[in-house]
Order: C-alpha cells, then sequence, then structure tokens
C-alpha cells in the first residue's frame, strides 16, 4: 500500500514530464488527477489504519543493499500518518492553486505570457509540464521520507527532496530565485552532511553486535554508550534543526519561501520544513533518549528564542510572503518545545501542530498567492482597502490569518493550547515566554491585515477581482479542515495518541504528576 | 663523505681522472645554462656528454660508454643541433628574467635539493665497490648485458622498441604539414609570373668593396634601399649588427654607402659645371 | 669512489633543474633535461658496479632509450609551436593560464 | 472557611428534559452566523430577520430551560449537559460540555434578552447599511460565543468562548473597515484583549500542572489542597485575564476606541455583554478567590481605581458614546468591587451587572437613536433641546439615566448601593477606603450623567443648519422603552427579599446575613447623588454650553486624554516595541544572515586570490614540481635519521 503511494506519484511525474511540448492543459489535469488519486489512496489507508493495533502497520519490508543491511522498509505509525495524510491533502490543493501560476513564474518579474503559452521576450517560456512534474516527484519523496522506518532509505528521500523543490524555485520562483534556491539547497546539504556522518556512525555502532542494520526497531533496541550518543544525537539535531529552521540557521527559509512560488512554498513550508520536526520525534528522541534528554535544556532555548524571536521579525516585515515564512519560523519554535517537553500532552500536542501548521500556513500561502498573483507585488504597502473591493478574498485571508494567531476553534489552538499545556507541566518559565509568543502572534497577523486588507482602497487595488471559482475550491476545503479539527479534533487525536505514549514508553519518560497528587489530599 | 674517499683511496688514476672530468663537466654543464647563444650550449651539452661516456667506461661500462658516444652524443645531440640550425641560430634571448623572483626561487630550489641530496648520501653507508668483474667474465660486458636483456628484460626491450616506432611515427606526425593547395606545375608558375607587374628577375642583392654577404641589400639608382634584394627569409632572420660592418646595421651602412656615392657623383657633376662655364 | 660519482651526478642533475627554470627557451630546456637524464644514467652506473650487477646498466641503457624517444617527439612539438607562432620561447605559450 | 465539598454546585447530576437541548442555545446563533456568512449575497434580504430570529429563538430555549430550573429544588439547580469529547490527551481532559446552573442561566437569559431586543433595535439603525447582512452574522456569532463562554463546564470551553467574544468584537468595532480609525480601534482592541488572555491561559496551565484537571468541578473540587501560592497566583492571572476583557485599568485603553463600531455593537458588547465576562469569571471562580485574601484585595483595588478613573474620563468627554464607555468603565469597576469583596458582594456584583446590563444597553440605545436622528453626529456640544423633539428617547433615556445614578427606587440604587453597603460591611481600613471611593464614584457618576442628559435634552439648541432631527421608527423605540421598563424593575426585582441571593445560593452558598435596605449609607449617597446633579445642573443648564470645548484646567485636559492611558501603552510598550522589530530585523538580516554571506563572500574571496598562482608560465610549474621533490627529498631524509 505504502509503495504504491510512493510510486504513483513517481510514475504520475514522470508521465507528465514526458508529454507532448505544447499540451499544457493536458499536464494540468493529469498531475490533478493522480494527486486526488493519492490523496484517495491516503485516505483509504487512513481509514484502515487499527487505532489499537500494532504501532507500525502497512509494513513493507525487502532487502535492497545487502552488504550493508540497508533494507527498503517502509511502515507508518500514528505519527507519520498523520503526515502523509498532511501531505497528500495538500498536493491536489497546490496542483489546483498553482493552474496557471507555472506560466507566470512567481507572478512577479514575467510579463503575464496569453493563454496560448507565448511570453513575448523575457525570460524563456517555462514548461508548464516540468512544474507539475517536479511537484508530483515532491509529493512522492515526502511520502517516501514519512513512510520510511529504515534510517538510510530515510536519508535518502531526505537529500532526494531538495532536488525538485531547488529546481521549483530556482526556475519558477520570484526575483532573487537563484540566491534562495542555492542558499536553500547549501543550508539542507550541509544538515545532510552531518546526519550522513551520523547515519554512517550509527550503522557502525549496530555492527559491533552481529550484521550491522539500519532498521529502525533493531535500532532502537541496541544500547549505545552515552558518549557516542550524543554525538550522533548532535549530528541528527542540527541536520533536523536546520530542515525545521530553528533560530540559528533559520536564514534560508524567508528568502526560499518568499521567492518560491506560492503552490511550491506550501509545500516547502507545509511539509518538508516538517520533515525535520518528524525526524527529530521519531529519530532524535527515540533512538538516543538519553543524549536528547541531555540536550533538552539547549533545544528548548532554542525554541523559545525561536517562538519570540521569529514573531518580533514578522512584525517587522514589509513582504507578505517572507512575513509568513517568519511566523512559521515562530510555529516550528512551538513544535521543537513541544516535542522535547517530552511529555504525552507536549509530544501528542507538536505532532497535531505539524498538521494543523500544515493547514493554516498553506491557506495563508495560498490566499498570500492569489493576493500577490493579482497585484504583481509581495509588498504590504502595494496594497490597502482590498477588503472593499474582494470581500471574499479578504474574508478566506482573515481566517487563514486567525488560523495562524491560533483562534481557539480553529485547530491551531487545540495543538498550541496541547503544547504550551505539556511544556508547562515540565518546565514552567519557557511555557510562559512561549505563551507571550500569541500576543506577538496577534500583533503580526492583524497589523498586516490592517494594512493590506482594511482602511481606504488604494488606487493600485481599485481593479482587483474576487477569488474565482477555482480558487474557492482550492482554499475551501483547507478552512474547513481547519475549523472541523479545531472543533472536534478526536479523529486527529486518536490516530497521533498511541503512537506518542508508545514513543514515550520506550524513551522511558512519564508525564509529572499534578501538584497535588504529589502532596497526598491534604485535610 | 669519510666513507667514500677510504674506498676509493687506492684507484688513484681513477680519482685523477674522475677529479679532472667532473670539474669539466660541471663547468660545461653551468656554461650550457648561462650561455646565451643556443649553439653555444648544444656544444657544451656534448661535451658533458662525451666526459660522462669516459665515466662509464672507467665504472667498467664499456658497452654503455660507447653507446653514449655514439647514439646519445651523436644522433640525440645532432638532432638538437639540427633543431637549432631550422628553429633560430642567432635567436640569442635576452637573459632578462620576465616571471618576478623566478631566478631567486630557482636558485634556492637547486641548492636546498642539492644540499639534502649530498646530505643523504653522505649519511648512506655505501658499501665497498665489488666490481664488475665476475659478471662481465662470460663473454665480456656485452654478452653478460645481451643475456641479461634478453631473459630478465625481454618484455622492457620490447616495449622499449614499440615505444621508439611510435615515437618516431609521432614526430612524423607532428612535423608534417598537409599541403593545402595543388603543387603548383611549371607552366603555373611561369604564366603567374607573366601575369604579375614584375617579369624581370628579382635584383640581386648588393655587393660592394668589403662585403658581398647575401643578406646586404642593393641601392636603387637614387641612393635608398632595395627590399627585393635580399629573400625575406635571410631578411626576417636579421637582427643585430652585421659584424663586418664596423656594427652598423646593414640599412645604416647601406645609406653611408649611398652618400658617399651622391657625394662622388655630384663632384663629377660639379666639375663637369665648371668646365662648361669654363668653355662659355 | 661510488660516492664521489653520486655527488657528481646529483649536481649535474640540480644545474639541469635550474636550467630548466631560468632559460626561457624551448630546446635549451630540453637540452637541461636531457643533462638530467644522463647524471641519473651516471648514478645508475655507479651503483651498478657498486652491485657488481649489470641490472644498473641495463636500466641506464633503456634510460637512454626513452630519452631518444623523448627527443624525437619534443622536438617535434617545438617545431610545430615555432612554426605556428614564431617563437621559441616557453613564455609565450601561457594561455592555458587564470 | 466553609467545607466545598458540600458546595452543591459540585455534584451537578446530568440534565434531563428541556435542559438536555441547552446546546441550542448556542446551536441557533452559530447557524445564524454560518448561514448568513456562507450564504452571501443571496441572503441580504433576509439576512436580518433570520438574525433577529435566531436570537429569539435562543432567548426562548433560555426561558424554558430557567422555567424547568426553578422547579428543582436547591441542590438540583446545576445540571451538566454532556456535548461530545473534545481534547483527550494523556492526563488532560477538556469535553464540550455545557454547566446549567443558577449563575449561568441568568447571564443566558441577560445575553438573549438584551441581544435580542438589539438586534430587533439594529433592524432599524442599519437599515440604510449595505453590508447589513454581515452585520447581523457577527452579532449572532457573538451571541454564540458569549453563550458559550458562560455555559461552558471545563475553563478551555470558556476560553474558547472568552477569545471567540474577543474575535466578535474584533470584527464588530471593525465593521466599517473603510475607516483607517475603525480598523486600528479592532486590531488595538484584539491585541489588549489577547494579553489578557494570556494571563488566563497560563492560569489555565496552572491549574492543570497543579490539579490536573482543567473542569470547574475538580478544579474547585481540590482546590483547598493545593498550595497558598498556587492558588494566588492562579487568582492573579484569573484577574488578568478579567481586567483584559472587561477593560479594568492596566488594560483599560481599548474600551473607548471600541466606540468606533456601530452604536448596536457598543451597546450590546461593550455595555452589557462582553464586558462583563471578566465579572463573570471572578464570580464563578469564587473557589479560587476565596481561599487567597490577596488576590480578592487586588481585585477590589483594581475594581476601585478603574471606577474612579472612568469617572473622570466620563466626565470630560464631549462625544456622548465616549462619556457612556467612561461611565461603563466606572460601572465595571464597581462590579469588580463587589466581587472583590467576597462572599457578601456576589450577589450585588452579578445583580448590579444585569441592572446595569439594562439601563446601560438602553443608555447607549438612546444614544443611538439620538445620533440616527442627528445624522450620525456624537458631538453633545452639537445637541441640547433635544427632550421635545425626541419624546420617547428622551423618556426612556432619562429613565436609564435616573437608573444610574442610583435615583432611590430604581434599578440601579438597588445594586450599587448594595454594592456600597457591601463594601462598608466588609470593615477595617480597607472597607472603609472602599467603601468612600464608591461613595465619591456614585457621586461623579451622578455629575457626569447629568451633565450628559442637560447637554443632550435641556438648554437651547445647538444644532448644526443642516440638521433637523427627528423621533426614531418604532423598531428601534419599541427594545428602548423594554430595556427601560428593566432598567426601572431589574433591581427591585433582583434585590427585593434576596430573592436573587437564594437563586444563586447553590453557585456561591447562601447569603450570612439579610441585607437590610436603609443603612446609614443610604443617606450620605443620596446626598453626594443630590450634589452632582446639582453641579452639573449649574455648570450645563445655567450657563450656556459653548458649542466648541473650552480649554480646560489640568484635570480636564487628562480626562479628555483618557487619564494618558494611551500615551502611557504608547511610549512603555509600543514605541519600544517597535524600536525593538526594527532592530530585530536589522539584526536578523545583518548578522546571522550577513554571517551566512560572509562565510560565502570569504570563500569567493580566497579562491579568488588562490587562482592566481596559475600563471600559465611552464617555467613557475617547473618551480614548484622541483620544491615538490625537495620537499619529498627531505622528506625521505627525515624519516631514515
Amino acid at each position: 500500500m505504502l509503495t504504491a503511494l510512493i510510486a504513483i506519484p513517481a510514475l504520475g511525474a514522470l508521465l507528465v514530464a514526458l508529454l507532448p511540448k505544447g499540451r499544457d492543459e493536458l499536464a494540468k489535469r493529469a498531475a490533478l488527477v493522480i494527486a486526488l488519486a493519492v490523496a484517495v489512496l491516503t485516505v483509504v489507508m487512513a481509514v484502515r489504519f487499527k487505532i489499537g493495533g500494532p504501532r507500525f502497520q502497512f509494513v513493507e519490508q525487502h532487502w535492497w543493499i545487502k552488504q550493508f543491511g540497508v533494507h527498503y522498509a517502509v511502515g507508518v505509525d500514528g505519527i507519520a500518518l498523520a503526515l502523509i495524510v498532511l501531505s497528500a491533502i495538500l498536493v491536489p490543493v497546490v496542483v489546483l492553486a498553482s493552474w496557471n501560476d507555472a506560466e507566470r513564474s512567481g507572478g512577479v518579474t514575467l510579463p503575464p505570457s496569453g493563454e496560448a503559452g507565448r511570453s513575448q521576450g523575457g525570460e524563456a517560456q517555462r514548461s508548464v509540464k516540468t512544474y507539475f512534474a517536479l511537484l508530483l516527484s515532491l509529493e512522492a519523496m515526502m511520502i517516501g521520507v514519512f513512510a520510511a522506518t529504515d534510517v538510510f532509505l530515510f536519508y535518502v528521500f531526505f537529500e532526494a527532496m531538495l532536488i525538485p523543490m531547488y529546481f521549483i524555485i530556482g526556475s519558477y520562483g520570484g526575483p532573487q530565485r537563484s540566491y534562495a534556491a542555492v542558499k536553500f539547497l547549501l543550508y539542507s546539504l550541509f544538515g545532510g552532511l552531518l546526519m550522513l556522518a551520523a547515519v554512517i556512525a550509527l550503522y557502525v555502532v549496530s555492527a559491533k553486535g552481529g550484521n550491522g542494520t539500519f532498521l529502525f526497531d533493531e535500532l532502537t533496541k541496541l544500547h549505545i554508550q552515552p558518549t557516542t550518543a550524543k554525538w550522533l544525537f548532535l549530528g541528527f539535531i542540527i541536520a533536523f534543526a536546520i530542515k525545521a529552521p530553528l533560530v540559528p540557521f533559520h536564514t534560508w527559509l524567508p528568502d526560499a519561501a518568499g521567492q518560491a512560488p506560492a503552490g511550491a512554498a506550501v509545500l516547502l513550508v507545509g511539509v518538508l520544513d516538517k520533515v525535520g520536526t518528524y525526524g527529530m520525534l521519531r529519530f532524535c528522541i527515540e533512538l538516543f533518549p538519553g543524549a536528547a534528554k541531555w540536550f533538552t535544556p539547549v533545544v528548548l532555548t532554542l525554541s523559545v528564542i525561536g517562538i519570540v524571536y521569529g514573531a518580533i521579525l514578522a512584525i517587522g516585515q514589509v513582504d507578505i510572503k517572507r512575513l509568513i515564512a517568519y511566523t512559521s519560523i515562530s510555529h516550528f519554535g512551538f513544535i521543537t518545545l513541544g516535542i522535547f517537553a517530552m511529555t504525552t500532552q507536549g509530544q501528542t500536542g507538536a505532532t497535531l501542530y505539524m498538521v494543523n501548521h500544515g493547514f493554516s500556513t498553506g491557506a495563508l500561502f495560498l490566499v498570500a498567492g492569489f493576493l500577490i498573483s493579482r497585484r504583481g507585488s509581495a509588498r504590504i504597502d502595494a496594497f490597502g482597502g482590498v477588503r472593499k473591493v474582494a470581500p471574499l478574498l479578504a474574508g478566506t485571508f482573515l481566517i487563514a490569518g486567525l488560523s495562524g494567531l491560533s483562534l481557539p476553534g480553529l485547530s491551531t489552538f487545540v495543538s498550541e493550547f496541547l503544547v504550551l499545556v505539556g511544556t508547562f507541566t515540565r518546565y514552567k518559565v519557557p511555557a510562559i515566554i512561549a505563551t507571550s509568543g500569541i500576543i506577538l502572534a496577534a500583533v503580526y497577523i492583524l497589523w498586516m491585515y490592517q494594512r493590506t486588507m482594511t482602511g481606504p482602497t488604494a488606487e493600485s487595488v481599485k481593479g482587483m477581482r474576487d477569488l474565482s471559482k477555482r480558487e474557492l475550491v482550492v482554499i475551501a476545503p483547507v478552512l474547513a479542515i481547519l475549523v472541523v479539527l479545531g472543533f472536534y479534533p478526536k479523529p486527529a487525536l486518536d490516530i497521533i495518541n498511541p503512537s506518542v505514549k508508545q514513543s514515550m514508553v520506550r524513551v522511558v519518560q512519564h508525564d509529572p504528576k499534578p501538584a497535588i497528587a504529589e502532596k497526598g489530599t491534604r485535610p | 663523505m669519510s666513507g667514500v674517499v677510504a674506498a676509493g683511496a687506492h684507484q688513484t688514476g681513477e680519482s685523477v681522472i674522475f677529479w679532472v672530468l667532473a670539474v669539466a663537466s660541471v663547468a660545461a654543464a653551468l656554461g650550457m645554462i648561462l650561455v646565451r647563444k643556443v649553439v653555444y650550449s648544444a656544444l657544451l651539452l656534448a661535451v658533458v656528454m662525451l666526459s660522462l661516456a669516459v665515466f662509464y667506461a672507467v665504472n667498467e661500462a664499456p658497452f654503455l660508454a660507447f653507446v653514449q658516444v655514439i647514439v646519445y652524443t651523436g644522433a640525440v645531440l645532432m638532432l638538437f643541433l639540427f633543431v637549432v640550425m631550422v628553429v633560430g641560430v642567432s635567436s640569442t634571448e635576452s637573459m632578462v628574467e620576465t616571471i618576478r623572483g623566478q631566478r631567486v626561487a630557482a636558485a634556492v630550489a637547486g641548492i636546498a635539493f642539492v644540499a639534502l641530496l649530498i646530505l643523504g648520501f653522505g649519511h648512506a653507508t655505501l658499501p665497498a665497490t665489488t666490481g664488475l668483474k665476475d659478471a662481465n667474465a662470460a663473454g665480456g660486458n656485452v654478452l653478460g648485458l645481451a643475456r641479461l636483456i634478453f631473459t630478465k628484460y625481454v618484455f622492457a626491450f620490447e616495449v622499449t622498441s614499440a615505444l621508439l616506432i611510435t615515437a618516431a611515427l609521432g614526430a612524423m606526425v607532428l612535423a608534417h604539414r598537409e599541403r593545402i593547395t595543388p603543387k603548383p606545375t611549371q607552366r603555373q608558375l611561369s604564366e603567374a609570373r607573366i601575369r604579375s607587374d614584375r617579369v624581370s628577375p628579382l635584383p640581386p642583392p648588393g655587393t660592394y668593396a668589403r662585403h658581398n654577404a647575401v643578406d646586404m641589400p642593393a641601392l636603387l639608382p637614387d641612393g635608398t634601399v632595395s627590399e627585393l634584394s635580399v629573400s625575406p627569409v635571410i631578411a626576417r632572420r636579421r637582427g643585430g649588427t652585421h659584424e663586418d660592418l664596423h656594427g652598423e646595421l646593414p640599412e645604416v651602412a647601406a645609406k653611408h654607402e649611398a652618400t658617399t656615392l651622391r657625394a662622388v657623383v655630384e663632384r663629377q657633376v660639379e666639375v663637369d659645371s665648371k668646365v662648361e662655364e669654363k668653355e662659355k | 669512489m661510488t660516492g664521489h660519482y653520486l655527488v657528481l651526478s646529483a649536481i649535474l642533475f640540480t644545474i639541469g633543474g635550474v636550467g630548466v627554470l631560468i632559460r626561457r627557451n624551448a630546446i635549451v630546456i630540453f637540452m637541461c633535461v636531457e643533462l638530467m637524464l644522463n647524471a641519473t644514467n651516471l648514478a645508475f652506473v655507479s651503483f651498478s658496479r657498486m652491485h657488481g650487477t649489470l641490472d644498473g646498466q641495463i636500466i641506464a641503457f633503456f634510460v637512454m632509450v626513452v630519452a631518444a624517444a623523448e627527443v624525437v617527439v619534443g622536438l617535434a612539438i617545438i617545431m610545430a609551436i615555432f612554426r605556428s607562432r614564431k617563437s621559441s620561447s616557453v613564455d609565450d605559450a601561457n594561455l592555458l593560464k587564470y | 472557611m466553609t467545607t466545598l465539598l458540600a458546595d452543591p454546585q459540585l455534584h451537578a447530576q446530568a440534565a434531563q428534559g428541556v435542559q438536555s437541548a441547552a446546546w441550542l442555545l448556542i446551536a441557533f446563533p452559530l447557524a445564524g452566523a454560518a448561514i448568513l456568512l456562507l450564504g452571501g449575497r443571496r441572503t441580504d434580504k433576509w439576512g436580518h430577520l433570520l438574525g433577529v430570529a435566531m436570537s429569539l429563538a435562543s432567548f426562548v430555549v433560555g426561558v424554558a430551560v430557567f422555567v424547568s430550573m426553578l422547579g428543582q429544588p436547591g441542590t438540583g439547580r446545576s445540571r451538566v449537559v454532556h456535548l461530545y469529547q473534545w481534547v483527550s490527551v494523556g492526563s488532560f481532559k477538556a469535553d464540550m460540555n455545557l454547566l446549567i446552573d443558577p449563575l449561568s442561566i441568568s447571564f443566558v437569559l441577560l445575553i438573549t434578552g438584551v441581544g435580542s431586543l438589539i438586534h430587533i433595535y439594529s433592524i432599524g439603525y442599519m437599515s440604510h447599511d449595505p453590508d447589513r447582512r454581515r452585520f447581523f452574522a457577527y452579532l449572532n456569532l457573538f451571541v454564540a460565543a458569549m453563550l458559550l463562554l458562560v455555559l461552558a463546564d471545563n475553563y478551555l470551553s470558556l476560553y474558547v468562548g472568552w477569545e471567540g467574544v474577543g474575535l466578535a468584537s474584533y470584527l464588530l468595532i471593525g465593521f466599517w473597515q473603510h475607516k483607517p480609525s475603525a480598523a486600528a480601534a479592532a486590531k488595538k482592541a484584539f491585541i489588549v484583549n489577547r494579553v489578557g488572555d494570556f494571563g488566563l491561559s497560563v492560569a489555565i496551565m496552572l491549574m492543570f500542572a497543579t490539579f490536573g484537571s482543567v473542569s470547574f468541578q475538580d478544579v474547585f473540587g481540590h482546590a483547598s489542597q493545593a498550595s497558598h501560592g498556587t492558588i494566588t497566583a492562579i487568582g492573579l492571572l484569573l484577574l488578568l485575564g478579567a481586567c483584559g476583557k472587561s477593560a479594568q485599568l492596566p488594560l483599560q485603553s481599548w474600551l473607548l476606541d471600541a466606540m468606533e463600531g456601530p452604536t448596536p455593537v457598543s451597546a450590546l458588547i461593550h455595555a452589557a455583554t462582553m464586558v462583563t465576562a471578566g465579572v463573570y469569571l471572578v464570580v464563578r471562580s469564587h473557589a479560587i478567590f476565596e481561599l487567597s485574601p490577596e488576590a480578592r484585595l487586588l481585585v477590589m483595588i483594581v475594581g476601585a481605581a478603574t471606577l474612579i478613573a472612568g469617572a473622570i474620563i466620563g466626565c470630560a468627554k464631549d462625544d456622548i458614546k465616549k462619556a457612556l464607555a467612561g461611565s461603563t468603565m466606572s460601572q465595571i469597576g464597581y462590579m469588580m468591587l463587589a466581587a472583590g469583596i467576597g462572599k457578601a458582594g456576589y450577589v450585588f456584583a452579578i445583580a448590579h451587572l444585569i441592572a446595569h446590563g439594562f439601563f446601560k444597553a438602553g443608555l447607549f440605545l438612546g444614544a443611538g437613536s439620538i445620533m440616527h436622528g442627528m445624522n450620525d453626529d456624537v458631538d453633545m456640544r452639537k445637541f441640547g433641546g433635544l427632550r421635545k423633539v425626541m419624546p420617547i428617547t428622551f423618556a426612556t433615556f432619562g429613565l436609564g439615566y435616573l437608573a444610574i445614578i442610583g435615583f432611590p427606587g430604581l434599578s440601579g440604587w438597588w445594586t450599587k448601593d448594595g454594592i456600597i453597603d457591601a463594601a462598608f460591611e466588609k470593615g477595617g481600613t480597607s472597607g472603609q477606603i472602599l467603601g468612600w471611593t464608591a461613595l465619591i464614584g456614585a457621586g461623579i457618576t451622578a455629575y457626569y450623567m447629568s451633565r450628559v442628559m442637560f447637554m443632550t435634552f435641556f438648554g437651547e439648541r445647538r444644532w448644526d443648519e443642516d440638521v433637523h432631527p427627528h423621533e426614531s421608527p418604532q423598531v428601534m423605540t419599541i427594545p428602548l422603552i423594554l430595556l427601560a421598563l428593566g432598567s426601572i424593575a431589574a433591581g427591585a426585582f433582583l434585590i427585593a427579599g434576596d430573592r436573587f441571593a437564594n437563586f444563586l445560593a447553590p453557585v456561591i452558598g447562601a447569603p450570612q446575613v439579610a441585607h437590610k435596605l436603609i443603612t446609614p449609607y443610604t443617606g450620605v449617597v443620596f446626598v453626594l447623588m443630590v450634589a452632582g446633579v446639582a453641579i452639573a445642573y449649574v455648570q450645563y443648564l445655567r450657563r450656556p454650553v459653548p458649542r466648541t470645548a473650552p480649554a480646560g484646567s489640568f484635570p480636564v485636559v487628562a480626562a479628555r486624554k483618557d487619564l494618558y492611558g494611551d500615551a502611557l501603552n504608547e511610549s512603555l510598550l509600543m514605541r519600544p516595541g517597535q524600536w525593538l522589530t526594527r532592530l530585530t530585523v536589522y539584526f536578523d538580516s545583518r548578522t546571522v544572515d550577513g554571517l551566512v554571506n560572509g562565510v560565502a563572500a570569504f570563500v569567493g574571496g580566497t579562491s579568488g586570490r588562490v587562482r592566481r598562482l596559475q600563471t600559465g608560465y611552464v617555467r613557475s610549474y617547473a618551480l614548484s614540481m622541483f620544491f615538490g621533490a625537495a620537499l619529498i627529498v627531505g622528506a625521505l631524509l627525515l624519516v631514515r635519521l
């Protein structure tokens, strides 16, 4: 089942890429059909996922490179399933959203060429079908990276993901796209190299007792003496800290997301960065519990700094997409905070946060993409009073924004509150500082909304048309999910909860008991 | 150095030869790299090679000595001279160094290198020279060599032969120039000559009282130099002064001759005019 | 005596090396290389005498063969360069640089 | 300390009968809002009627539940309606349950009752506004959120309602978004509310960390077991949340700007319901506040301080809505003061809250109908002599005015004097100080309310030329009349014979001492009230009111500037905040990014220089080879020696 999930988009990408040159419409429809097929398949898999069942389900395991003990091992537990569902839903939305974005790369520099696809001079005409082929191949690798239970396979997908994203940003992005693409690639590769060293070291350690292996289950049974565990942990954590931008390594995200076309930015921030936090949760904590506990104070301070620092930076931005990118740096601070608080609420909250953040920031990027493609510039002061001219666009932008500042009633609130509560039970001060993040969140979202949407309608915005049917069909499901998950998060929680409990048991970590229980019942 | 000196004490004759020829060869080698004219370097190299041949002989390698003399000095060095002739016998080059700091660095590197080597040899404890008497015993040096070549080193031998063939072929390919245009026949040459503006042969080079060198340009009636009188190949090679022109350049010398010639002619004219006045 | 010969060959070798570095004319450089080769031959021969085996001479013999082949090809190259560039100075052929 | 375990509120049984239909209370307005918002243009024609219908339906259900509750004996009054399991992760459980008990049902009635009247009123008021449908959608959304807030059975759902109400107020204040001032006011309100919500969320986290649960039952049940420090901390954090929402002193700056919203919004949200949420929170968590006297003391101090500040601001405002907003702030100060007093004060706090709901809504709607007549002009200096032109509005406004200044017999007199007596009965120096501040507050209230009355309805006409005020249509005057009746009867109905106290007993415990009607202080209050009215009479009726505001002395100027509340926020928070943001953005782009680009530039630079080594001259390469050879020989020697 999982292999099918990886194979379909990969083959689809190939198919779309091989279509004859001029047939853009066909390429788009084919990409949409494939993406929808994958989405349906994922939902079927999610439904058939037995809640109480064994931790890893739909497991497939075959030898890949026998000599190194590398398996093609795929299997999915609650956490991975949630993230695969997220990416499977986001991709068709993105394909539909960037229906005619491919011709106008990033909607900023390129002259909007006519439907015939001829562009009057300027940059070479970008082929639409390569854009969609890249998106589908990206989806294949995303699902692969979450489904891999063999550390080597995980690493291969972890690195392979960068290639399509690099090309999407590189050739379809905004004005400084090449700078952003190279920066993104170098940052992630640097991280990837450290991780490769750690993976190899892990193999060597596992090879001591019997033949070496990369299988996740065997590796967790391995007992690694503390100092090497710390080094291995460091190797993994830096790679993931770069991927899910923790503060010192975050400068690539605003550039990459700022320059990427809206659809790609959704996938970049919505799913690609989640691989970092997923990696922390799955590999850093479960493989090296001792080291994780040792490093926790460092990571906690970094994430708290990330929350406040990212939020303050977001307030100061002038470009919409960069602002949204900085907000997601702040959100990633919450996720890592939740993961390293090592309480069930914290980790479940963090996983749910990953899913919600995918939808909420995805929605924000989509609407921002519509806004920017209409006006042609991403600067906030280029807009003003859009609400009068395009109320529907303003409304969706507001809902997406509110999910950004995690308004209760929307799904982001549930996850954020779980993360904060989970952290508070064990580390009081970081939790309180992190909670101040919600005030900053309100400031950056509402200030942006006020400058772009309200007030007298600016001249340049007069002719802006409201959401088209296609755009509505794109944004409606995402917002619906945000609201439904906000009021009824039970299905998501039921999937995530057991696997987090199991991982906590494995890490021999139990939640701190309430204060009164410890003191016994006073009269 | 102590070990070395002790070993050689008894062959006085050999050491005499060694010291004489060693000094000669080192001087020749230094000369070779320092002298300006290329031909002189080639000849000095010959001196070094010949002294080496003697050294081979002294070191009981008569066959090599002869090969050195005949093949190496005889053929290879002559090839050098041949190329020097073609390329530029007189292309004396200026000894000004173009690359900054090249000379200093070369000197430093050289000294360091030789110092290290000598240090190394000094420390090496060389065993006594056993001499090649028994090796050459069965039929002399050549047979010994032959026996060794065709047994132990036969593959190396075959490979070198292949090497030589390819080298020869390579040289031919490199030096060969494909004829782009068909070789003009005699008829075509004459027709071209008639069609060209100059049918008469080119003026011969100038011949003057004290020198009749081929590269001396002839003078036209008005005293200017005729370019066509000297063949372009030689003209191109003319650098520097012509020895027997008292250090002057050929053109200068020619002009000098012209002025004297004109002076002679004008004086002749004055004399004639005075004569006519008298007759008037 | 072998030590003497070795020192002499070292000196000749170094002179050849320095010659290659200093002179600009291709042919002179080539001669210096030949000088270095001869210096090594001298060392081979003296070692062969020292060890009492003919191998040293055989190697010297082969060195000569290789040197001959090298000279042939080298000079052909110099001729070709001279024909195209009208100068035999090594420094003129410096297009392959930063 | 009363043994809390016996507190009836903790044994809420499952609801039966009509009470299990309580979820309809929230469902109706929520459905209304959803239909109107998603419906779009098509629902324009009948949109507002649907809005009113939903609110009325919710009111009817509320009354039904209230009636069914009256039938039960004392302890059986609090019921829990289990809807569904919302969040359960490990030991953290929060279900979407509705707690129906006397406290929450009285709030439900207030919200839906006054809410419906305001819905009807806004049909008339917003009749010519193109976005009327959206207005009613937001009003319904607000009612739904407020009901969720008061009906929640655990702090987390309360928090959802809490922020939902914040969102609704943001949308309604910024309803006329083309006005930049409205958009800015909306944003300011939401952010200041968010600061309060920060306090509330940290309180909830602290509760979970100490009690292992967030539902009222567990928290109040085990409250006594927690350490005194944690309880005080929770109390203070709850107070911070309450101040945020009820615009109490530290976080009061947003209320006066909130007047940018349409008047029905000011009436519903910023007078009757939302701003009272803070008081509800304090009264609901009375078990916590009773355990920590420090927290209670702070609540009283905040209440008293806001009381005085609101009154002073109210005196200096020429804009009728801002004056009423100032008075709202001070009245809520009274409620906070009462809630802080403890067991004795809760009844009066809630009673005053309900009475205030009626007459303040009446005043605001009256102001709305005046503005309606004076084509939306709010400057009282341009009113005057409106009593003959708008008789019904004058009458209803007058009744509301009498009620608020505490004219004996009307509702204000019952509840406010009750608070003042409770303050004095508390005893001790703090009791005296608080009592006297309340008394002085009552005096100032009388002064500014009379000022509003005289400037608007009495004196000569100072209207602009093109203005010709007329009485509002019936659809606006009927709610005014009903509210006026409420402001007359409400106080008496609640306080007389401790009817309200017994009704609330299951929630806050039985009242210790029967409330004496005439106490020594009622006389003092009456005297102060008359003095206030007299001063206002002298200043604003005898002397003609200048059309432009005279340059006032220091206190007047300060009051006009909301006692420099905004200036304080600006200099303490806003300016350093902007400066910090600019600095961090600069820091991020220069150092962190600079570092990265710096490394790249360094590598580029060095490679540029190293490239120069390739001179192209064969002889320099030969030289490096020679040096290499020398090194190798050296190394060999080194190794050998």
